[in-house]
């Protein structure tokens, strides 16, 4: 049974468009990595998805339930959660109240402010730090953590490891592992490829606003992905 | 990245005019210059209603120049109007022939400006908006001290009872135009330099702009006293148009909401917007304002309606639709044409 | 004695500007909405509180407390109506929405109620003459106190809410990035009605006080509204706390300078407000981030 | 070529009158009953002119001054050059009628106007006092400090006191004309000013004037205030214990709404009025009666009468006359030098140019009175008139009371 | 580019400390990059490297410690100055100018950064947006791209002012193999030319493709410095910031 059904979605940037009817589906606890290169339309994928950008055309649905309308506010209410690129902390806020707002009408669920703390232990120094005086790693850590704050099903995260040392990639991952063990879903934007294959069960190849390649992460290798990347290769249907 | 070839510049050249705009500021300029025969064949009505649309338009123009380009939103451009037809007065009073006293006049705004701009550039945002304001409204209280200016009475321009009624006219309306096509060739000139993007790039992010080289604090300080200069102008003739004036109307807050009016009605940022903003705003003024409230009710409620369903302004329609422009401002980077097709089998 | 007689009635007075301020303030913080209507939405809110008044025969607070609910729902009406898509079309474009908002509140109060100037300050008996005598030279208004009582709970109160709660918390990140804040759960716009109910509420309060200090017409909406900025600024931006400093701040600094010469008064709270603007310790005053 | 001349210039057989007031804007009180005034001038008007054996056409055309000075002189130049009127009409404070004043003296267009101190208008406009005449085309008739001076010198000694005048005039016109002129004639007659400077307009306190007046012993106070600012000052006033004999209030308290306002305070109030239903005057043009004049509104407009509907009314009575004082009402210099000849039987009295002050203006009389309650009538208060020394012919109805008494 | 660079430059930091209240972020370090020299900075999360390329590039003023170009003390000069002096800047997060083309965000910084004019310009931006892989994307309003391509005009940016010492803060997160092996490339390119490179990034086999030397900071202090592949292979340095996973 699936989470996530996306059917013939499109969506636009002005006259550009930035995914042009995308089909795909993502399983209850699947964890998917999207691939792709620069501006092939990822983030206007997931943001579309999260509700934070207007669908054009198709259909998005969640749980069985038609959400290409909802509003991202409800949708979260419903279990999708986006880490959107470019982190967007409430600057002025401290590391704290940012977790503390996104907890506030979240989903009953295991994540609380000290729950998220002990699996990102890096932030607890920074509770009461501004989110505006943070790292760019720093901030990055604390995107993902008040993501989890929501007890989302679905968490979708736009470049993970962008900005974070090895060692906070790690803690990251471990995070997240953690979250897929404990029954939700996840679409990752990641372009540590080894670490993409590695911890997805699914690989999405985005070319252009187009899936050109959804296969089992196992059966991939980086060569096909990176032919994939570059149109070379024929875009199989799903 | 793709790798570097060697002659990517010969590849690409950068377009800044089109036959298109050539044509267009060319018909511009002619149709400017064509203005000023106005005053020899039409009725007296139109010579004085053009009048008061060219202060409009410089002011619009100022304003959008200040806030569109510069990022510079003032809530207290009346100060420079005041100061410029106070300042008239003034030298009229001390015998300076009236004309004289109108130029003259608009350079003191510029250099009022020059004093005020080390304390409020150092502002920004709401504190930028709301400190010109203040200063706009100090100004006016003090002009109210000053008994010879006519206190809190108001005063009028007598010197220019001396023309003949069509002469003054005549004479006022030139003037008017002259500074407006001055105004309007600087603008021009300040995109067309390397100044303008300057300007803009401050306006989006001054630190950013500063990192890059750009010394920021001369720029906004010109464009500031540049934006002086043009409201200085502007309250002189307006002065020169009306003939009285009063402190408290001359330095309200009320020119700057036309100001607003206008740019963001016209399109704010382009170089069209705020003269198609002031002709609109003009024309309504001029159709409807005998209809008391129910016409200011009106002029509320076009701006808020342009706001919500237009609100990048009346220029965007066609500027949206045909890709219109009519001043050869922009860049524009393009492949040059007719290359040897082995070029495209290395890459 | 007339010093501190001065100071004093600045105080009071400044109690009345940082009443005004605070919607101002509020709008600003939350919604980066420089709200040229302010000073009108405070007039309509005293008519209304007028009309209540003067029909059902009560006193101007009963006025206002049955006035409020009307003018809570008018904020909300007015966010989801107006501004919510204003705010979309980048900071300059609510400028020229609350612009035309003002002149047509203005003007639509000229046509229902005619250019005649009222005032609450009849139907508030002792209220708005009474005092303390303390001495020949020094007596303490019991509205003067009142206004300067109201403003300390409603800033504050407001100061709290926002810091502590999760109410406030929500408040401010909405106002920091609301496409954001809709990514965590929170509904911006119902966010920004809550605020603007709660602007709009607050300058019927100002509204209502002034009208009873004084008297007002259709036109009266503006006068105020350049002390409400200067008070918002002195404070900092978004600061409700600073705001009620820079209401008393401009407050005592008119009176002052009315004691050494009355020409001086208004002209002494600018001078007060650029003085501030351009010493050093007073420009990190007003830009240190206080939210 | 040759310089475009002025607009529309004597043709036709219609004869436009232009009336500028204000409508919006702050000044609004003042502009309120104008539109009663206009329909009566145009039913007047409505059969025409005959002059000099010719039959004209009269068409009026009322504008807007917004209470601001750029607007009245626009509309004023609209009305000159686009509507072409013969004969120009301006009524209701400085910022509207000073500029539409300019712009017809500039461009040789008859102008009268009314209701601005004529101090304020004369030097307001540049005119020295020395000048006999300063302006050609532009004419004016309203009281002046002389008059305020005659009333309150006859209002005041009707009850006892010390004789010291607390003021608050403000730095505006009607402040600083009156500073200037009023005060030292007040000393003269034994009066000692108390005089703590003039503020500004919009002040929102008033403690430091109150502390001043209350030390100096003060129990007469005269103002010329914005109605705001006095109810704010007169609350303060209340506050802090300060309760002159005589509260002498000008420019507010014209209209009742404005005294209305200020409550239990208000009564008691003493005012001065340069028109009330009690003048005992007729309309030359419309033939209507003051009485008349104020029922008619009352029951047209249903509020009760303002003092602006006599002014705004003779403005027709004399621009009816200077008319039909030419020849060829389309000759502007003729009608203009009309005009300072004229002898007009209007509402507010008889208006004869020539006399004085000046060349330019007919000073017309201000009457003292002060603000009753009226007891079981329509409206709460009533102005009755205490002195008429500056017009006998109209009836004193009262006596001045102290305030509070 | 286009402009003849002299030999042998160098921007030195000495003793260069920097706290925010009570919080030492940078305590007491040395950093010196010659012309024609790469370095590489890496270090935990919040160890200091962005603060020290503020103190280097003007955005921030150290509370102790001194900032010398060619030997000339610029501690105290505007981040405008430096620039104009040759230090060219890419920041961790771009802040391109919105309202602005492609083209235009890069001719700011080739005609005030690096003073040239009118064709000079253009054909300077012309080559860097080629260099960056912007070109195709020249007339787009910035605000438009998605964030590499932001990264990368931050990128374009800096090297359009013509600088001889360039500082270069995360450029290559997120980008993929194949874009990462072009900007190994072109940083080397660069460096050819005789700029001086520092390079912030936690890409750390990019980074060493592409540097002479690499600096490892943790906790406002420099923990190991020098040949990029001993300091890899140093156990504090694996210890602070590569983890085991290396
Ligand atoms: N706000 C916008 N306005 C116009 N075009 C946009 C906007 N945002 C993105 N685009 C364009 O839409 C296309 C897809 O962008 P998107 O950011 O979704 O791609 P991406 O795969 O996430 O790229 P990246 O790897 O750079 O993050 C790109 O061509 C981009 O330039
Ligand atoms: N303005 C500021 N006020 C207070 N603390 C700050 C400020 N700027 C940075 N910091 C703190 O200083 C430390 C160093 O920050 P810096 O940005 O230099 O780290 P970094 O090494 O670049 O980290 P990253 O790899 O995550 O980008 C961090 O702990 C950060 O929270
Ligand atoms: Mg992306
Ligand atoms: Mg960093």
């Amino acid at each position: 049974m699936s989470l996530l059904e996306v059917e013939g979605l499109s969506a636009r940037h002005g006259l550009l468009n930035a995914v042009r009817e995308m089909s795909f589906s993502v399983a209850d606890q699947q964890v998917v990595a999207i691939v792709g290169a620069n501006g092939a339309g990822k983030t206007t994928l997931l943001r579309t998805i999260a509700g934070a950008h207007p669908a054009a055309g198709g259909t998005i649905t969640f749980d069985g339930l038609d959400i290409t309308r909802m509003p991202a506010h409800r949708r979260v209410r419903e279990g999708i959660a986006l880490v959107p690129e470019g982190r967007r902390l409430f600057s002025e806020l401290t590391v704290e109240e940012n977790l503390r707002v996104a907890g506030r009408r979240a989903r009953p669920g295991p994540w609380n402010v000290g729950s998220v703390l002990d699996a990102f232990p890096m932030l607890t120094p920074l509770r009461d730090r501004r989110a505006a005086n943070l790292s760019g790693g720093q901030q990055q850590v604390t995107a993902i953590a008040r993501a989890l704050m929501t007890n989302p099903r679905l968490l979708i995260v736009d470049e993970v490891s962008l900005g974070l040392s090895p060692t906070a990639v790690d803690t990251v991952y471990a995070g997240l592992g953690r979250l897929r063990d404990a029954g939700a879903t996840l679409i990752l934007v990641e372009q540590d490829l080894r670490r993409a294959l590695s911890f997805a069960g699914h690989v999405l190849c985005v070319l252009e606003g187009r899936v050109v390649l959804a296969v089992p992460a196992g059966d991939l290798t980086r060569e096909q992905v990176t032919e994939a990347y570059f149109g070379l290769q024929s875009s199989e249907p799903r | 990245m793709t790798s570097t070839s060697a002659d990517v510049p010969a590849l690409w050249a950068v377009r800044r005019s089109s036959t298109g705009t050539r044509i267009s500021s060319a018909a511009l300029l002619a149709a400017g210059v064509a203005l000023f025969a106005v005053p020899f064949g039409f009725a007296a009505g139109v010579v004085q209603q053009l009048t008061t649309l060219f202060i409009f338009m410089i002011l619009a123009v100022m304003w959008n120049a200040l806030a569109g380009y510069g990022g510079q939103v003032s809530v207290g451009q009346q100060a420079y109007l005041g100061s410029g037809a106070y300042a008239t007065i003034f030298l009229t009073q001390h015998a300076v022939p009236p004309y004289l006293a109108v130029l003259l006049a608009a350079v003191a705004s510029a250099l009022l400006a020059v004093l005020l701009a080390p304390l409020l550039l150092r502002l920004r945002g709401g504190q930028f908006a709301v400190g010109s304001w203040v200063v706009a409204e100090t100004l006016a209280l003090l002009v109210a001290l000053d008994a010879d200016l006519g206190g809190g009475t108001g005063i009028s321009l007598r010197g220019l009872n001396a023309y003949a009624p069509n002469l003054r006219r005549a004479y006022t309306y030139w003037i008017t135009l002259a500074i407006l096509l001055l105004l309007l060739g600087l603008v021009v000139y300040l995109l067309r330099h390397r100044m303008g993007v300057a300007l803009q790039a401050i306006r989006d992010d001054e630190d950013a702009a500063a990192a890059l080289g750009v010394r920021t604090g001369p720029l906004k300080f010109g464009l500031f006293v540049l934006a002086g200069f043009g409201c200085g102008a502007a309250g002189a003739l307006t002065l020169a148009n009306t003939l009285f004036i009063q402190p408290q109307s001359i330095f309200g807050v009320q020119w700057t909401a036309y100001m607003i009016f206008m740019v963001l009605v016209g399109g704010i940022g382009t170089f069209e917007g705020p003269i198609l903003g002031a002709i609109l705003f003009f024309l309504l003024q001029q159709q409807f304002a005998q209809y008391g409230a129910g016409y200011l009710i009106g002029l509320g409620i076009i701006a808020a309606g342009f706001a919500l369903y237009l609100p990048r302004g009346l220029w965007s329609l066609p500027a949206d639709r045909l890709h219109l422009r009519l001043l050869p401002v922009g860049y524009h980077l393009q492949r040059r044409v007719a290359r040897p097709s082995a070029r495209r089998s290395d890459v | 004695m007339n010093w501190i007689n001065a100071v004093v009635q600045g105080l009071l007075l400044g109690g009345l500007y940082a009443l005004f301020a605070c919607g101002l303030s509020l709008l600003f913080g939350v919604m980066r909405i420089i709200n040229l209507a302010h000073g009108d939405i405070a007039v309509l809110g005293a008519f209304l509180v007028w009309s209540i008044t003067t029909r059902a025969n009560v006193s101007p607070l009963l006025g206002l407390a049955l006035a409020l609910p009307v003018m809570l729902a008018l904020g909300y009406a007015l966010q989801y109506t107006v501004l919510a898509r204003s705010l979309r079309g980048g900071t300059l474009t609510p400028l020229l929405v609350t612009f035309g908002l003002s002149i047509v509140i203005q003007n639509g109060l000229l046509q229902a109620y005619s250019p005649d100037v009222r005032s609450l300050g009849g139907s508030a008996g002792t209220l708005s003459t009474g005092s303390w005598h303390l001495t020949a030279q020094l007596s303490i208004p019991y509205l003067g106190v009142l206004t300067l009582a109201t403003a300390v709970l409603m800033l504050g109160g407001l100061q709290l809410c926002l810091r502590h709660t999760g109410w406030g918390r929500e408040m401010r990140a909405t106002a920091l990035d609301s496409d954001t804040a809709a990514l965590v759960g929170v509904p911006a716009s119902a966010v920004y009605a809550r605020a603007t109910a709660i602007a709009v509420g607050v300058a019927t309060v100002a509204g209502t006080f002034l009208a009873v200090h004084s008297t007002f017409d259709p036109s009266s909406g503006p006068t105020q509204l350049i002390f409400a900025f200067e008070a918002v600024v002195i404070g900092g931006l978004g600061s409700l706390w600073g705001t009620l400093t820079g209401g008393i701040v401009l407050g005592v600094a008119q009176t002052i300078g009315a004691t050494i010469d009355p020409q001086y008064s208004i002209l002494a709270g600018h001078l007060d407000f650029l003085g501030i603007l351009a010493s050093p310790r007073g420009r990190s005053l007003i830009t240190r981030s206080t939210t | 070529g040759k310089l475009a001349d002025d607009g529309a210039q004597a043709t036709g057989s219609t004869l436009k009158i232009g009336f500028v007031s204000p409508r919006t804007g702050p000044a609004a009180s003042f502009g309120e009953p104008d539109g009663y005034v206009l329909s009566l001038a145009r039913k007047a008007f409505a059969g025409g002119l005959t002059i000099g054996g010719t039959r004209y056409d009269l068409q009026i055309i009322d504008r807007d001054g917004q209470s601001n000075p750029q607007r009245g002189a626009q509309v004023a130049n609209d009305l000159i050059n686009s509507d072409g009127v013969d004969l120009m009409l301006a009524t209701s404070t400085p910022e509207t009628v000073n500029p539409v004043s300019d712009a017809c003296e500039a461009a040789g267009v008859p102008c009268i106007s009314t209701v601005v101190p004529w101090e304020a208008w004369y030097f307001g406009r540049g005119a020295k006092p020395e000048d006999k005449q300063a302006f050609k085309y532009t004419y004016h008739f309203c009281f002046g400090v002389e008059q305020f001076h005659q009333a309150y010198t006859h209002l005041w000694p009707q009850v006892p006191t010390n004789k010291k005048v607390g003021v608050m005039w403000p730095n505006d016109s009607d402040g600083n004309a009156i500073r200037a002129a009023l005060g030292p004639l007040l000393a003269k007659d034994g009066y000692t000013i108390v005089d703590p400077g003039a503020y500004t307009d919009g002040t929102n306190d008033f403690s430091a004037q109150i502390a001043k007046f209350k030390a100096e012993g003060v129990e007469i106070f005269n103002t010329f205030p914005i109605p705001p600012d006095f109810a704010t000052f007169w609350r303060q006033a209340a506050q802090q214990g300060f309760r002159p004999r005589i509260a002498q209030i000008a420019k507010t308290g014209l209209f009742p709404s404005q005294v209305e306002a200020l409550g239990d305070i208000g009564a008691g109030l003493a005012s001065a009025a340069y028109w009330t239903p009690t003048y005992p005057y007729t309309s030359a043009l419309t033939k209507v009666s003051s009485k008349e004049l104020a029922d008619g509104y009352q029951n047209e407009a249903g509020k009760q009468w303002s003092q602006q509907l006599g002014p705004s009314l003779a403005l027709f009575d004399v621009a009816a006359a200077a008319l039909r004082a030419v020849a060829n009402p389309k000759d502007r210099a003729a009608v203009a030098k009309a005009i300072g000849t004229l002898d007009v039987q209007t509402p507010v009295g008889r208006l004869r140019w020539g006399k004085g002050p000046n060349g330019n203006v007919v000073a017309t009389p201000i009457l003292g009175g002060q603000w009753v309650r009226t007891t079981g009538g329509k409206y709460p208060l009533d102005f009755v008139l205490c002195e008429n020394s500056s017009d006998p012919n109209v009836p004193v109805a009262a006596q001045l009371k102290a305030y509070g008494a | 580019m286009s402009k003849a660079i002299p030999a042998a430059r160098a921007l030195t930091g000495r003793g260069l400390s920097k706290r925010f209240g009570d919080l030492v972020v940078l305590d007491d370090v040395d950093f010196s990059v010659v012309a024609g020299d790469a370095v590489g900075i890496v270090g935990p999360n919040g160890a200091g490297k962005t603060t020290l390329l503020n103190l280097l590039a003007g955005s921030l003023r150290p509370n102790a410690g001194t900032i010398t170009l060619d030997d000339q003390d610029i501690t105290t000069t505007s981040p405008a100055t430096r620039c104009r002096r040759g230090i060219g800047r890419a920041m961790q997060i771009p802040r391109p100018f919105a309202g602005l083309t492609v083209l235009e965000n890069v001719l700011v910084g080739a005609s005030y950064g690096a003073g040239l004019r009118g064709q000079h310009a253009y054909r300077h931006c012309a080559e860097v947006l080629d260099t960056c892989g912007l070109i195709e994307l020249a007339n787009r309003r910035a605000d438009s791209l998605g964030l590499l391509h932001r990264k990368r005009l931050e990128l374009a940016r800096a090297l359009a002012t013509g600088p001889r010492i360039l500082l270069l803060d995360e450029i290559g997160g997120g980008l993929t193999d194949a874009e990462a092996v072009d900007l190994v490339v072109t940083v080397r390119k660069l460096r050819e030319r005789g700029i001086g490179v520092v390079w912030i990034e936690h890409i750390v086999h990019v980074l060493v493709q592409a540097v002479d030397r690499l600096v490892c900071m943790d906790a406002g202090r420099i923990i190991a410095d020098g040949d990029p592949q001993a300091v890899l292979s140093d156990a504090v340095v694996v210890d602070a910031y590569l983890g085991k996973a290396q």
